[in-house]
Formats: structure tokens, sequence, C-alpha cells
């Protein structure tokens, strides 16, 4: 349980972020969390008490001793995707540095009504 | 028999062409701009060969890696899908015969790649039938969105593409976690499969994620007030990429709350909910786009409205405002890509987004006014236009029953359509009757730009002149997504 | 047969397409189609005149049928329709030349013809409102000709005629949800069997409609800067036919779903007829006492003859809402009349505009040597607009009169006897300024205007003489509508009235002989009388000085200003500055409204995590939403 | 501070509800739907080792033909991005100079790097690992390059052209399983082979090579973009 508040408090935390912090970093920072906590709350929902990784890596493991494999299947995906995500993110924070010269959200707010 | 309508071509064609064009970026970068119209005209004929299949039977389902449907992604297209899937490759085709001659800055093979995924996503988003492959279409959609929002690299595109960008991760993790408490509860993420299985639980269990997913595909799709970052990200983005995003984008992350709301969780119950926020983005949409100099950011926050609109006629829940709501769907995304088409091409000639500069061009540029005229009109629903049908459909709809509650709602969406009709006819006058600013050089756009506007104007001029055929099948869709077993059995009881 | 009105119906949209086309060869293709086609639409609808068409299925939408129809009513005002366009159409290819996108005018104008005409022939509401809208934008579109400041008269038109059919278009969803079908009888059907709010909000919603396009007040306000800023021939298809329009709908509403024993059941109050008519009633009245007072006010030609519009639709309204078959009779008379000699006098001010280049009647005076023939049309024009035998005005407004009295409806009667006195005021001035009095030296160069300017002055000032001696030519379509929708027609013959049943008898053919003979014998005494001593103008002296050309010695500007100070204190009030008022704060509200965004990141994303955290509230409390 | 306060209570309701929905289906309890019957039929139906990879690329193949897509357009998107600042500076400049130590032991290391990359996603279907992690191993040897030589670029042309053909392979080898007697693209149509064997699994291996190659150009190019930004300039 506690993987699960864990990721659930990641995620709490990476909007309170996005919310309340003003350097674009920060918010970066806090996007990041948000995905992170994710992936940590799919691969907790995969677990299984006492079970083993999904591979037949030796003939004793057999399917009923594994893990769920598709909530890692999915956390795989999910992080690349996070990762695209920050990619992008952190370049637009550079452009947006070049423009204004600061990284103070309060700043860029040139868009309106 | 090789079976070349397999609906995942509608996937696998454009990726390849692609790919194609990262191979080929590096020797001819002028040679990759021809590939996005190529990729969307096969697409297009894909989808006119599924019409017959789909008209037989009702649902089609193509799988992956050969294995049957709970197990594996599959790819189920009914009416609906089918007839957005139809659209998005119009109008990606037209958008990008549209970019041969608009799209003069670099990086032009970069552009042209997202501007195909950017199709290629929101088709994507409209034919899956898995959940997690729903999350995966729309982050390409998104991304690919992100980085065409940002592509004049301006101040201004900088700032909505950033916006953008944040808003849409927070509402891609937000699907995400929606999808994964599904995948918690029951097991699978295959739709059908949830549909079923999702039955044994409450309301309040079912409540959560769906208001995740909801609130995650509402920020895409334009609800408020989660639409924020829409009048910014439409207008900074070039014009043929406003005229997706406007035209087919919100509207499929609109197909994906409709799918989850009715297919998935079969949630009549939270519909007065979903009204209300059609309703507050309806009467919000129009009222900023009432007060709008910026012609394009008018045209932005009038999808805002049809968005709210046409959600608004989903939430009715009946077949008819399904009807109405899919015809509002069809109207809005042909007129308003068709609008955002001209504006560009206006743009290209004015060097303006002021509405006020415009003034008076309607006599040097006919043909654009002309067509942008009949885009308004079909937006604001006057006949003979088919938006004129769709507007009808949905006060019928709304009016099904009559009570001092749909009356009310009915006398809001009728404010709203004076409100569109003004700002609309503000601007037409301006345009045709105002006078010219002295010294300008105004002439009719290139050939190039006119041309695939023009194509988009006689599709709208068709509908205004047969309406029945189409409002005959679109009646089949709605009464085709109302029945969620067709769906359902299709999917896991075929093949 | 089985065609035909499909086709009566599409020829004005062929004639405008074709028009359009042919512009792009050369103008007289033009010309000719917007002409051949008119007349043509005009020639079919004779085929009509005995032949009612009952059914006539146009396609099926919504599981409702779409059908056309044709009954006296609908042919009258067809015929209204068809003949003012046509006249409109050879008026304007004159006084139009020269000005821009003509094509697309004469396209215009005859998809307007087309569009009301498919009003008047639709026979379920969907292809009523069907066109109704086809109409209010295409007319539009007609307004917003006139140049800079039409835009502006354009634009208020344009909401208000969208308000008013959307307001339509509830009621008709209303109809629809309860029986999915539209066609007229099944809707009186299903009114009649309806709970009474029901019926009353349905009556209201309609009429919300129709009185911003027939211009009751206190909807009327984009009349007067519509009129007077668009071309006077769209002005004259306006007022002539536009208004007949919304007076339809209201007469289909009344007579055709309603009709007049449901009416009287829906609010049982004492009044003379049915309360929802008496109040109609009364709508009317007031409309024609206001407007009449403002069009004595007016300095512009055509401003003034906008407010006499107002007044005058009036008294088809009136007449209709009264309910007995005289007052029907006498509104849907008046109705014709007004379109024939409200068009007239348009047309004669149009062609004054043409020559002179303004509208402005203290700037005019003079004209009636330079343009004789426009003066004998004006003059027409304003005889019947008065009300003065022989001339078509006087028996319809005779007609309302009489059934005033028959219902003792008095106060009713005094509103219409004072529309009737001030108009024989604004006429007198508008006769007086334009055409009598001193010539300004810049029009000393003025001609006639030409031919073809000339024939609809001809004849629709022919029209005002024969529908003035023979009402019985109109009283015969009038009266085969009436039974029709089941009222009994009154007696008439080819000149008037028999009497009888406690109405008075009324021989136009007498009053016209007599008229006539009046007037030769004042021509005889103004013949053998003393011989006249004619004088220059300028013979003369003003105030102790010399008259010279270029000082104005007539009342021109403020000519009734005594009646001004009078009446002006009443009308700070107009019911445009409320909407004006309304429309300011409603702008206010919204861009407060739209503050919402902010441009703020922090803020968009915070609405994110108050809607989930507002689902999880509830879901807190127990997951009870509602 | 109010606001904080505010926004503290909202996001600790959201974190209450999650919590509340997940007691239903508490942590290590198994969830399995689909999962089992992957677990069953894995060896049958794909004859991979790895059932993650198995699930990855054979049963939700789709899902990642759609992550490897996102990622290139999260690349092309960077590249858009930073392609204006590329013009304003021509020159290339060398701003920070590492020391002796970085440039040689990163050259020793770097093909080392690439070889264990390419290790991992080779076995993508054996072992824990694939061609997301061995891409992303491969593009930290470039990252480690440019710490070591901030002038210097590696030739964005062939890395073009390495993630087309990848994508290309990719989705070439989908579709010619809808050719094939399934009708379904990313049908499994090689042979099977032994299970645990380097050759088995059908055309999993060759995905996750594809894959890996793909991840490795795009992140590569990812970080020479963004290296450029702030240390050389000029795209070519």
């Amino acid at each position: 349980m506690i993987f699960y508040v864990g990721a659930f408090i990641l995620i709490a935390v990476g909007l309170y972020a996005i919310i309340i912090k003003k350097n674009l970093v920060k918010i970066i920072i806090g996007l990041d969390l948000i995905s992170s906590g994710t992936n940590l709350l799919i691969v907790s929902i995969g677990y299984v008490k006492g079970g083993t990784a999904p591979i037949f890596s030796h003939p004793g493991i057999l399917p009923q001793m594994m893990v769920d494999p598709v909530p890692q299947a999915l956390t795989l995906t999910a992080i690349v995707i996070g990762a695209s995500e920050l990619a992008l993110a952190a370049a637009f924070v550079a452009i947006l540095y070049k423009h204004y010269g600061t990284l103070d959200i309060r700043k860029v707010r040139g868009l309106k009504w | 028999m090789v079976n070349l309508t397999n609906p995942i071509l509608l996937i696998a064609v454009p990726l390849f062409f692609v790919f194609l064009a990262a191979v080929i970026a590096p020797f001819s970068k002028r040679a990759t701009k021809y590939l996005p119209p190529v990729a969307f005209l096969i697409n297009l004929i894909i989808t006119l060969y599924l019409i017959p299949q789909v008209a037989e039977k009702g649902v089609i389902v193509a799988t992956t890696a050969g294995i049957k449907p709970p197990f594996a992604i599959n790819i189920a297209v009914d009416g609906l899908g089918l007839s957005l899937a139809i659209i998005a490759s119009l109008l990606g085709l037209i958008a990008s015969l549209y970019n041969l001659k608009y799209i003069t800055e670099e990086p032009q093979d970069k552009f042209n790649m997202l501007f195909l995924l950017l199709g290629t996503g929101i088709t994507w988003m409209v034919i899956t039938g898995d959940m997690f492959n729903l999350f995966v279409a729309f982050e390409v959609t998104s991304i690919s969105a992100f980085g065409l929002v940002g592509f004049l690299r301006d101040k201004d595109s900088i700032e909505a593409g950033f916006k953008y960008l944040v808003m849409g991760s927070i509402g891609a993790s937000l699907l995400l976690i929606g999808v994964v408490m599904l995948y918690a509860a029951t097991g699978t993420l295959n739709m059908a499969d949830i549909a079923e299985k999702i039955a044994r639980f409450s309301f309040r269990q079912k409540l959560l994620p769906y208001s995740f997913i909801f609130t995650g595909l509402g920020i895409e799709g334009a609800l408020f007030p989660l639409n924020a970052w829409l009048p910014d990200a439409h207008p900074a983005a070039p014009s043929s990429v406003s005229s997706i995003l406007s035209g087919i984008m919100t509207t499929a992350a609109i197909y994906a709350i409709i799918r989850a709301t009715v297919t998935v969780f079969n949630y009549s119950a939270i519909t007065p909910f979903i009204l209300l926020i059609a309703l507050l983005t309806l009467v919000f949409g129009e009222t900023s786009a009432f007060f709008q100099k910026d012609i394009k950011r008018m045209l932005a926050y009038s999808t805002i409205g049809q968005t709210g609109f046409f959600f608004f006629a989903f939430s009715l829940g009946s077949v008819q405002g399904m009807q109405g709501a899919f015809m509002q769907i069809l109207n809005h995304s042909l007129s308003k890509a068709m609008l955002f088409l001209i504006a560009g091409a206006m743009i290209t000639q004015v060097h303006s987004r002021n509405i006020d500069d415009f003034s008076g061009i309607g006599k040097k540029m006919k043909i654009s006014s002309v067509f942008f005229a009949i885009g308004a009109f079909s937006l604001m629903g006057l006949p003979p236009f088919f938006g004129f049908w769709s507007k009808l459909t949905i006060i019928f709809a709304t009016l099904a029953y009559t009570n001092f509650y749909t009356i009310t709602l009915v006398v809001i969406l009728l404010f709203m359509s004076v409100i569109e009709g003004a700002y609309f006819f503000r601007v037409m006058q301006s345009m045709f009757f105002g006078k010219l600013k002295e010294g300008t050089e105004i002439k009719e756009a290139s050939p190039g730009l006119v041309v695939p506007f023009v194509i988009l104007g006689i599709v709208i001029l068709t509908l205004a002149i047969y309406p029945t055929p189409i409002i005959a099948v679109s009646k089949k869709i709605a009464v085709q997504l109302i029945h969620r077993a067709v769906y359902i059995n299709a999917v896991l009881g075929g093949l | 047969m089985n065609m035909s009105l499909m086709v009566l119906l599409l020829t004005p949209f062929t004639g405008g397409i074709l028009s359009y086309l042919g512009g792009k060869i050369h103008r007289s293709v033009r010309y000719t189609f917007a002409i051949l086609f008119s007349s043509l639409t005009l020639v079919e609808l004779f085929f009509y005149y005995n032949k009612p068409v009952n059914h006539f299925v146009l396609g099926k939408m919504f599981g409702s049928v779409m059908i056309l129809q044709i009954n006296p009513i609908s042919w009258l005002f067809a015929f209204i329709v068809t003949t003012i366009s046509l006249l409109a159409i050879i008026f304007s290819v004159n006084d139009m030349e020269g000005r821009g996108g003509l094509d697309f005018y004469y396209f215009e104008l005859m998809v307007v013809e087309g569009a009301m005409l498919g009003i008047t022939l639709a026979g379920d509401l969907l292809t009523f409102f069907l066109f109704w809208e086809i109409m209010s934008w295409t007319s539009y579109l007609l307004i917003i000709q006139g140049g800079n400041k039409s835009i502006k008269a354009g634009y208020k038109y344009i909401i208000m005629s969208i308000i008013g059919a959307n307001s339509m278009l509830i009621a008709i969803a209303m109809i629809y949800g309860k029986i999915h079908t539209l066609v007229f009888r099944n809707v009186a059907m299903l009114l009649a069997a309806s709970p009474h709010g029901f019926d009353i909000a349905i009556f209201v919603l309609f009429a919300i409609g129709f009185f911003v396009e027939a211009a009751v007040m206190p909807l009327h306000t984009w009349v007067s800067d519509a009129y007077s800023e668009a071309p006077s021939s769209v002005s004259s298809v306006l007022s002539g036919v536009l208004e007949k329009i919304g007076a339809y709908g209201l007469f289909v509403l009344l007579y055709a779903l309603f009709g007049v024993s449901l009416l009287g059941k829906l609010m049982p109050l004492r009044f003379p007829s049915p309360t929802i008519m008496y109040t109609i009633g009364w709508f009317a009245g007031i409309s024609i006492v206001v407007s009449t007072f403002l069009a004595i006010l007016q300095e512009d030609a055509k401003k003034l003859l906008a407010y006499s519009s107002i007044s005058q639709i009036g008294y088809v309204v009136l007449g209709i809402s009264i309910g007995t078959s005289l007052g029907v009779a006498g509104g849907l008379f008046h109705a014709l009349n007004h379109a024939i000699f409200k068009s007239l006098l348009f047309f004669t001010i149009g062609a004054v505009i043409y020559r002179t280049g303004t509208r402005n009647l203290s700037e005019l005076g003079g004209l009636i040597k330079k343009m004789p023939v426009t003066f004998t049309g004006t003059l027409f024009g304003i005889i019947a607009l008065a009300g003065v035998p022989p001339l078509n005005g006087f028996v319809s407004k005779w007609m309302i009169y009489e059934a005033l009295l028959q219902k003792k409806e008095v106060f009713l009667l005094i509103l219409a006897l004072i529309g009737s006195t001030g108009s024989f005021l604004y006429v007198y001035r508008l006769i007086h300024s334009t055409f009598l009095g001193q010539l300004p030296e810049k029009f000393k160069d003025v001609k006639e205007v030409p031919f073809l300017m000339q024939i609809p002055i001809w004849l629709l000032s022919l029209g005002t003489i024969v529908f003035g001696i023979w009402p019985g030519l109109a009283m015969n379509v009038i009266a085969r509508g009436e039974k029709f929708f089941g009222i009994t027609p009154i007696k008439y013959n080819l000149y008037g009235f028999p009497g009888g049943n406690g109405m008075g008898s009324l021989k136009m053919i007498n009053i016209s002989s007599v008229f006539i003979a009046g007037l030769i014998v004042a021509y005889i005494i103004f013949a053998l009388g003393a011989k006249t001593h004619r004088i220059s103008q300028y013979d003369n002296y003003a105030a102790g000085q010399v008259v010279t050309k270029d000082t104005k010695y007539n009342y021109s500007y403020g000519f009734y200003m005594f009646f001004g100070r009078v009446v002006n204190p009443v009308f700070k009030w107009s019911a445009d500055k409320i909407y004006l008022a309304w429309a300011r704060s409603a702008n206010v509200f919204g861009d407060y409204m739209r503050r919402i965004y902010t441009g703020n990141l922090e803020t968009y994303s915070s609405y994110i995590v108050v809607i989930i955290s507002l689902v999880g509230f509830l879901i807190l409390l127990g997951g009870k939403i509602w | 501070m109010i606001r904080k306060i505010t926004y503290t209570i909202f996001l600790s309701i959201i974190v209450a509800t999650l919590i509340l929905f997940f007691v239903a289906f508490p942590f290590g309890k198994n969830k399995m739907g689909v999962g089992k019957y992957y677990l069953n039929n894995d060896i049958k139906q794909t004859g991979a080792a790895n059932v993650v990879t198995a699930v990855t690329l054979d049963y939700r193949g789709l899902d990642t033909l759609g992550e490897v897509t996102v990622l290139f357009a999260a690349a092309a998107g960077v590249s858009i991005l930073f392609y204006l600042i590329d013009q304003d500076k021509k020159k290339r400049e060398r701003q920070v100079y590492p020391n002796f130590i970085v440039r040689v032991g990163s050259r020793i290391i770097f093909p080392f790097i690439l070889l264990f990359g390419s290790y991992i996603f080779i076995h993508g279907h054996l072992t824990p690992g694939g061609g997301f992690q061995g891409g992303s191993i491969i593009a930290s040897g470039f990252l480690l390059l440019y710490l070591a030589y901030p002038g210097e670029r590696v030739n964005r042309k062939k890395l073009a052209v390495t993630e087309g053909l990848a994508g290309l392979t990719f989705v070439v080898f989908g579709a010619i399983g809808i050719f094939t007697g399934a009708h379904s693209f990313l049908f499994n149509f090689f042979p099977k082979g032994t299970l645990n064997m380097l050759f088995s699994a059908g055309i999993l291996p060759i995905l996750y090579i594809a894959i890996g190659f793909k991840v490795g150009s795009e992140f590569a190019g990812i970080i020479d973009d963004m290296m450029c930004q702030t240390v050389c300039g000029g795209e070519k």
C-alpha cells in the first residue's frame, strides 16, 4: 500500500509544483513528478505478492509465480512518452528563456483573454 | 485473398510515410512536403473503401499480432469512428495541399513529418479499441501538436506552445491514471472488455476513473474550464495546423469522451453533469469570441463554443441528440477548417491578424471572402447550409420534452447562436463593405492556397444541396452508438 | 400539375443564378434574365389564381413531411411578393446603375423573392422556417448594399431577425417534440388538444418572430435605419413585401394554427375579442400612433416613409387581430394596398434621390415641374396612404374602422383614427417639401427619371386607382381565402360592400363618381372663374426682405416643430435605447466573463486540480451527486 | 500562503479519493485479467522468454509503435524549436574545455557503452531490457562524447536516416502480417525458435533491434539539438 500512497503523493506534489512554483524549470520538474508517480502506480498495480519477474529464464519458473507483465509493459511505454514530453518541455523553456530572459512564469503572460 | 481494407492500414500507411520522410529528409527537404498529401490521400481512399463494410457489418474489428481482441490491441471501427476518420483524412489532405504553398519557414521536413503525425494520431484516436492505445494515440497527437504550435518560434507561439504542453501533459497523465485505475479494477485494457467487466461496479466506484479520463481528455477536447490553452495555441500555430487542431483534433478528443462515456462506462447518470460543462463551454467560448480583435483567436474561441454546442447535444443522451452532435461535428469540422485556411490565406496578404485590418478586402480577395462567408453561414446554421439542419436537430432533440428546464437550455443555446451570428456578421461586414486601407496592395492569394479551401467549400456546398443522405446516415450512426452491445459483441464475440 | 408548385418556387432561384451568371457575360443579359424570370414567376402564379393546391410533398426531414401548398391567402401574399419584386427589379435597373457587385445584387434580390415565395407557399412549419431563415439573411445582404451607414442598420436588422427566428425555432421545436410532424393541419390539431400554458407559450414565441419581421412595436427598431439606408428599390421590397410576410406569418399563426375559437378559450377574459388577439390589437394600435408621430417629425424622406410603414403595418395587424370576417378582410386588403402605395412612394422618393442625390426633405423642393411623373405617382401614393377616397387606402381603412365599430372597440378605433389623421400631416410634409415650394438653385437641371424607372410608378399608381374603385377584385381572393380558413366571408361586390348585418354599405363606384364629378366641377369653376395672374416665385418679399434664389423662403426644416415640442419629451425613452442599454450591459458582463482566461499557467492548471478535487469531494461525501 | 494551503487541501482530497479507490484493489493482490493469458500462452504464441517483451512487442505492439512515434515526434519538435537559434550562431565556439581525463576516458568508454547498449536490445526478448533501455544507453554514450568534445557534432544526416530506416523496418514488418494468413498487423510470422535462444521469438528481436537503433538515434538527436543550443551552432 505504501507504494500506492507514495505514487499518489508524487502525483500530488507534481501538481502542487505546477500550480505554486513560479520557476519554469520547477514546473517541468512537476510534470516529471506526475509522470514518475504514474509510472510507480502502474508498476505497483502489477505486483503480485511473492511473485517473480515474468521471464522464463529457467524451467523452474512457472506462470503462476509471476507478477503481471502488462503493467510493466505499460510502464515502459509511459516512461518513454514521459521522457519525450519532458524533452519537448525543456526545449520550450530554453526558447522561452531566450525570448523573455527570465524563467519566471509570471513574466510569461503575453496571451490572455 | 489479401485484405487491403484492413483499418489498421489507416495507421500503418501514414507512419510508413513519416519514417520514409525521415529517410528522405537529409537528401531532399523539398521532397518531404509531397509525402503528407499522398499519405492522406491513401488514407482517404482506404476509409472510403471501408464505408460499405461498416455499413454492412456495423463494426469492423482488426486484430494485431493475430490474437483475438481482449488479449491484444484491436482496432474497432464503427460508424462514428469511420466518419471521423474520413473527416480527418479529408482535412489532412486539404491542409497538406495547402501547406505546399503556405509553409515557407524552415525546417520544412520536420514540419511535414509532424503534420502527418498529427493527422495519423487523430485517425488513430478515433479507430482504436483499446484504452491504453487511446492514450498512446492521444500522445502522438498532442506531442506533434506541441511541436507544430511552436513551429513559428516567435514569442507568442512559444508561450502558447508551452502552456499547451503543460496542460496537455497534465491531461495525458490524468488520462493515464484513469486508464490504469480501470486496469486495476478490471485487469484488462480493451474497451469492450472493460465495458463488460465494469458493469458490476457501483456508480461511486466508476466515478473516479471516469472523472480522471474525462478531465484528461477534456483538456484536449476544449471543455470548460480546461480549455484555456486553446485560444492561445490554435492561433499561434500556422493556419493549416490551426485548421486541423480546431477542425478535428478537439473533436477527436470529444469522440474519445463519447466513446468512454457511452461504450465503456455506459454512464447515463453522469449526463446532467456533462451537460452543465458543455453549456458553460458554449457560453464562455462564444462570449469570449465576441470580444476578439484577432481573427484566428476569434475562430479559436468559436471552436470552444462549437465544441460546447455539440458536446451539449451529445449529453442529451438521446438518439436524436447524438445525431445532432454528429451532424454538428461534421459541419463544424469542415467549416472551421475552411475558415482557418481562409484566414491563413488572408493573413498572407494583409500581414496582420487584426480584424480591423481586414476591412474591405472582400473586393480584392473575392474567392476567399465568399468562401469565408459560406463557412461562417454554415457554422452559424443558416439555411440552406448543412449547419441549419444540425442546429435544427439539436434544438429538436433538446426540446423533445417541453418543460421549463429544456426551454431554458434552448434559450441559452439560441442566445449563443445570436452572439455567434453577431461576431461573424461583424467580420463579414467589415470584409465586404468596409473601407480598404489606403496604400495597401492586396490581391487574391495564390492558387495554391485558394484551391484547397475551395475544394472544402465545394464539399460544404454539396452538403447544403443534398443534406438528406447525411442526415439519414447520422441517424444510423447515433443508433449504433447508443446500442453499445453491438460494439461490444462485435469486438468480443467476433472472429 | 404535379411538379408545378416546385417549378413556381424554383423559378426565382433559377432566375437569380442565371442573372448572376449572365451578368458575367454582359449586363443586359443580367437584366433580361432577372426581369424575365420574375415576370415568369408572376405568370406562373396566375395559373393558381383559382386553383388551391393542398398538398405537394417536397421531401421528408426528421420524419416530418415538408409540403408546399397554395390557398387564396397565400396566393394573395405571393402575388404581392412577385409583383413588388418584379417592379423593384425593373426600378433598380437604372437606380442601381454604376454600383459595384450588381450581379450579386440581382442574385440576392431574386433569392429574397424566392424565399418569400417559399414562405407563402409553405405548408408546414419546417419549410416555413427554412425559407424564413433564408429570407432573413439574404434580405440582410440586400440592406447592406446601401453604403457605409447601411452596414450598421443591417447589423441591427440581422441580430434582431436572428433573435426573432430563434424564438420561432423554439416554438417549432416544442411542437416537434410533441408530435414529430410540423404540417399546419396536424399542428393545429395538437394545439387544440394541448394545455393552455403550452399554447400561450407557442403563440408568444411565434409572435415575437413575426413582430420583428412585420416591424410591430416594440420590435420595430431596426426598421427606420434599415429602410432609410438601403437602396430605394430594396426599401420598397422591404416595406412592401417583407413586412407583409411578417403579417402573413401572423395570419397563419392566428387562423391556420390557432383559430379564433381556440384563442378565445386560452385566456377567458371579457374583452370584445379573445384576449390574446386583443393584446395584439393594442400592440398594433400603439404602433400606429407612436410611429405616426415619429414619422411626422422626420427630416429624412425615407425615414419618414419607414415610420409610416410601421404605422401602416399596424393597421394590417390591427385588422387581422380583430378576428371578425370584416376585420380580417380589411387587414389583408390593407396589406395589399399598403404594398402598392408604400412601394409606390418608395419608388418615387427613390426617383427623387436618383436625380437629386439627397433625401433630406429640407434640401428639396419645387420639383413638380421637373419631375411631373414622379409627382403624380407621389400624389397618388399619399392620397392612398392617407386613406382618402377614391383610392385604395380608403377602402381597407374603412373596413377596419367598420370592424372596430362593430366590435365596439372604441379605444382602438380612436388610435386608428389618430394615426390616420397624423398621416395627413406627414404625407403633406412629404409632397410639399419635395415637389412644391421653391426649387433650390442646385436642382435646376434635374430631369424626369428614365422611362424604365417610370414604369413601376405608373403601374402602381394605376393599382391604387384600380383597387380603390373596384375593391371587389381583391375581395374575390380574400373572401375565398376566408372561406378556406373557415371564416364566413362578408358580402361584397365588385364596387364595394352592399352592407347588412349591422354593417354599413360602401359603393366605391358612387364615391369615385362623386369625386370625379367634384373634380370636374372644380375644374369648371377654375376655368370659368377669374383669370389667374401668373407671377414668378421670386416676385415676392418676406419679412421686408427681397426674396432671392439662394435663400429659402418657405418652411422646410422643422416643419412640425411645434408638434415636436409636444411629443418629444414622451419619446425620450425609445425601445431602441432600451435595447442598446441591454446590449451594453451584456457587453460589460461578457467582458468580465472572459477574464477567466487569465493567460496565467498556474491558474489554468489549478482549474484542473479544482475540478478533480471537486469530484473527489463528491466521492468522499458518498458519491451522491444529485 | 492561503493559495498554498488551499491547493494542499485540494490535492489531499485527490490523494484521499485515490486511496479510497485503491482500497478495493489492494497492493500485492493478483489483479490479472489478460495478464494471466499472456503468461500462460506466451511461450506458445511468441516464443519469447521475457513475457514483458512479448507483451510490449507482440500483444501490445501497436502501443510500442505509438511510443516510438511519440519519441520521433518529440525529437522532431525539439529540432523545430532549436532551429532558429542554429541560424543565429553559425560559428562553432568552444565554451567549456573538459580536462584530459574526461576526453580520453570517454573515448575509451564509448565503444563499450555502445556494445552494452546493443547487448541489451539484442537480448531484449530473453532478459530484462530491450530497445528503449538499450537505445537510451547508446544515447548516453553520445552524451558523454558531447561532454568531452563540446565542439564536435554527430552526423545528423546519418542519425536521421538511421531512425527513419528503423521506423520503416518496424512498420514494414508489422504490415507484412496483414498480408500473411492472419490478416493481422504485427503478426509474428517468423519461426518461433527455441525458448531462451538468441534466435527465437520470431520477429520480436528484429523489432527490438529496430527500436534500439531508433531510440538511440532519436535521443542522440535530441541531445545534439540541446547541446547545440548552448555549445555549438549551425545545423549544417
